[in-house]
């Protein structure tokens, strides 16, 4: 079968998808965390779940939504309630198997900055939209998936402020720290797939995509990232690729 | 019962310089647009802001001036804009007080406020630096009773040793309007789909005004009452506001603006052409219907009517706009 | 206009009933509370607002409930969820006006047993069904009104158990216990009606039922009963005689 | 989506002696009868039943020996008899252990343990013996990992010097039993009128047992979602029960049967009727339909069937039924 030529975003959309185990419920978020459980539960997870925080359990979407409080989430969907319910009833009691994280900056421990830059976060030089449901996951969802561009500034040694706390500092600090469960499995990036020491919990390359080496991408990380194991990311199959196109994103509305 | 039907602009004008705030809603969905667009235009200054995940309700009101402090988890457009423009500016420019919060913790400090509790806990936020740091100084804090004199307290269970949770303080508003597909003119409510946390909004408001798209008798409603989330003696006035979420979508009844909502974000990115659009959409027309005038009329808004089989629009062209 | 002749229950729901102002929101058990409250509806508090505990609010009854939780509790009512929501949204945030209590002992100070009988809590002589929503009516309502059956052994100087806390100790101990508000205003028995002293928070006797007078009703109470502000219970109106034969209760499911 | 269908007999057949369980409903209402009844012919000893305001369910259990320990906050059929004999009994006889506490003690317990939380704050049982007394004793606490170490604790609100509220300890039980109107094969579930405390006693239960008068298709219960309180995934087994909680009522199906109750009430303030009670209704029918048919068969249940315009029975006999 000849190889089909695919976007960066398709890429990280079928990475992320293969996070998906079939039968787990997911906090999915908007964006590309959309297109990528679209496109598990049509492919090798038909069974998993879509939770989204505004409110409801177990959408069959139609459309893309562009909102997790889109009016598109209610198509099918299981149930239908507040913020409260799902936070509470569905995250907090330990009932997502995977959430989905992005941010403006992600250290090697997987901690991510969604809320500000700068040194003095009462003064900050450039502002964010804040948590909003983004440290609840990265607190209480059984593990996290974190989606992010791939620069150096954005990969710093220490983000400027935790928003979403991953591994913290690394080995038993989550767990010292009072969270129980969780963490983040896996960082896709535009430029490979970042997976987690069992027992530091430091960040390393897992794979890097097609056109790229693995040096490549530890030369635009900003702290040292192991890249031994790494090796070339699969790229997407034709029919991931046919789906994520006509049935998944046919508006292209995150898809590019 | 008592008839609590009232204008939108009288029950906009209850609402004074200072007061504090909720609206209901989350980023492009529900929010009482057609009211914050009326304190825009009554010039209200100072008011103090408590959301989750507002959207451009908040950012209208921030870019025109009417606030001075905000406690939130999330000011953005989600796919439309991953910030409210005007809200980042007021923060980089130091024109604005905040506090920061996740939105389970915010929805926990409503659902306390609402169940007549001074706090609730959460196993969220341990770790993070929405728990590690405050936005708001000591001195900020102090300077306003509505304030909570902390963020937030960690304790440890009395009941299982060694483990710990996260209390957060209970929020209390003067106000709260909250904005729905249907309600009675006694107050009862109809909220279809998602509700966001518009619930415990309005039940720690000393004043609740809801804004509906449709006045229906309280008989109809009464038929389901499963499906009547608050109780009418807490609602104090009711509006007939069609189109009042605009450019917001409300599930059943009509689907988000792109069109507009582009308009809004392009503009908000440049001091002129934000004031321009404050201008050309909120001052000059005098009100709602001048407002939905402004943004093409009727024949926009059919483009946006709901298809009943789906509660949005599922032809609604999205993007590529231009 | 002649004098209708009356059953005791009538008197009690009468005198109840009365207690209950117009556009209140009111907490009704099952029982002599539903009479008082459904007659309230239909003479002078047309606005008074049924809660049960159950689950719903705004009832419009039809029929007379045999539990708070009876499907007849679902007639006309303008909002229907579960326990919590009714506890915590309407009772603990403060919303309800008057809630009815009633037990197997009243102490002086309205402190109320619904639990058991002795003197050793864990081995019990005589026991009830215990609290249900009890103490928390008595912890929560604005304030509440207590039907009782009117025996000296019911009405002893120290309840065996606090399940509803009333006045506790009397004066100022009531809130001194972190109750920051409500306490019970009536007392409504088979012998007549008691109220509470402004400052002490002691029952006196407000009104002994036709037939008796104040004395026969302090010597069938277990404590001293102040009765000299005492009258005589004014007697139920032809009209809501009528009402709750007739309207109320036709199938005379409480009324006797 | 996983089938969870399966028979009442072998839903039963999981909750094994000594198993910590809590059964759905309110005093009259929606309780799992006939899955009562098959502990009951099972002869399970041991359970530790955790409830708000149970009725002839546990009165049952307890009856038959079945139960060793419960916390509850109430247990009575309210105007059918103010108190459970057998509980009373049980108690009085020193053959049980409990925990007293509210209902809104529970429920909120039982909110906490859905919620994921280790406690939840209240405000009630202030100045109460509820508060002040445990009938558990500390050696009795101990003896079951499952009893929490303390009935409550009292605390100061860190935001609010000198305002206390009560911490209640969340709930966790290995079993929840519900019976509603419909379920889906899937597990999704519909109740109609009142939830009482089902959704948070379902929701912190390791395994959920749904008996359902209705069987219907998960797309149908599906198209309206705001009506669905439980998510499908917490729910493991679905059984089709018709009747399923008779003698009491379920809302838009059937009344609460007043003969059957006089009978068991009568019955159960005597060793030997009770006895004779449980033989006749329980033990000898050897399931649901043998239950139903010693209980009046068709004939009588047809007078407990609903009216559709009220979701009960306005012409049913409940008072001088000899």
């Amino acid at each position: 079968m000849p190889q089909a030529a695919y976007s960066l975003t398709e890429l990280m959309a079928v990475a992320a998808a293969r996070e998906i185990a079939d039968g787990e419920v997911v906090f999915a978020g908007t964006g590309l965390p959309m297109l990528a459980s679209m496109l598990a539960q049509r492919t090798h997870a038909p069974n998993c779940c879509l939770i989204f925080e505004a409110g409801t359990a177990a959408s069959q979407l139609a459309h893309l939504p562009m909102s997790v409080g889109d009016p598109r989430v209610m198509r099918g969907a299981a149930m239908a309630a507040g913020l409260h319910e799902v936070f509470a009833y569905v995250l907090q009691a330990g009932r997502v198997d995977v959430g989905f994280l992005s941010g403006a900056q992600v250290d090697r421990f997987g901690n991510i900055n969604s809320t500000a830059i700068g040194a003095d976060p009462r003064h900050p030089k450039v502002r964010f939209s804040g948590s909003g449901g983004a440290c609840d996951i990265a607190c209480l969802a059984r593990r996290t998936v974190i989606i992010a561009r791939h620069e150096k500034r954005r990969f710093p040694e220490n983000v400027d402020y935790i928003t979403s706390p991953g591994w913290l500092r690394g080995g038993a600090s989550r767990q010292e720290a009072g969270l129980r469960w969780g963490g983040p499995a896996a960082v896709v990036t535009t430029r490979g797939l970042m997976r987690f020491r069992p027992d530091t919990h430091a960040m390393y390359l897992a794979s890097y995509h097609p056109g790229l080496t693995a040096p490549d991408v530890a030369a635009e990380t900003g702290f040292a990232l192991a890249i031994d194991e790494a090796a070339e990311t699969p790229v997407p199959t034709a029919e991931e690729l046919r789906i994520l196109r006509e049935v998944v994103d046919p508006e292209r509305v995150f898809l590019q | 019962m008592a008839d609590k039907l009232t204008s939108l602009t009288a029950a906009a004008a209850l609402i004074p310089d200072g007061a504090s705030l909720s609206l209901g809603g989350f980023t492009t969905q529900r929010h009482p647009m057609a009211l914050a667009y009326e304190l825009v235009r009554l010039r209200r200054r100072n008011l103090y802001l408590i959301g989750h995940s507002p959207g451009g309700d908040w950012d209208a009101l921030i870019g025109a001036g009417c606030v001075k402090r905000v406690e939130l988890a999330y000011e953005a457009d989600e796919a439309f804009n991953t910030v409210g423009p005007r809200w980042r500016r007021a923060v980089e420019r130091g024109q604005i007080e905040w506090e920061d919060y996740s939105n389970f913790a915010m929805v926990t400090r409503f659902a306390a406020g609402a169940m007549g509790l001074p706090f609730l806990p959460l196993r969220s936020l341990l770790g993070s630096d929405v728990l590690a740091q405050e936005a708001l100084s000591p001195e900020q804090r102090a300077a306003d009773a509505r304030t909570p004199v902390k963020k937030a307290a960690v304790v440890e269970s009395p009941f299982h040793p060694g483990e710990r949770v996260v209390l957060v303080p209970a929020i209390h508003t003067e106000f709260a309007v909250i904005h729905v597909q249907k309600a009675s003119p006694q107050g009862t409510v109809r909220i279809e789909g998602q509700t966001f946390a518009d619930v415990q909004q309005a039940l720690c408001a000393d004043v609740v005004i809801v804004t509906a798209e449709q006045i229906v008798d309280d008989a109809e409603l009464r038929r389901e009452p499963e499906r009547n989330p608050l109780p009418y003696f807490a609602v104090q006035h009711v509006c007939h506001v069609p189109w009042g979420a605009h450019p917001y979508a409300v599930y059943n009844c009509y689907d988000y603006d792109p069109r507009q909502l582009k308009r809004y974000h392009e503009s908000a990115e440049d001091d002129a052409a934000f004031a321009q659009y404050l201008d050309e959409f909120i001052y000059r027309p005098a009100d709602q219907a001048g407002y939905l005038a402004a943004i093409g009329g009727a024949a926009r808004l059919d483009e946006l009517r709901a298809d009943p089989a789906f509660g949005y629009r599922p032809d609604l062209k999205r993007r590529r706009l231009d």
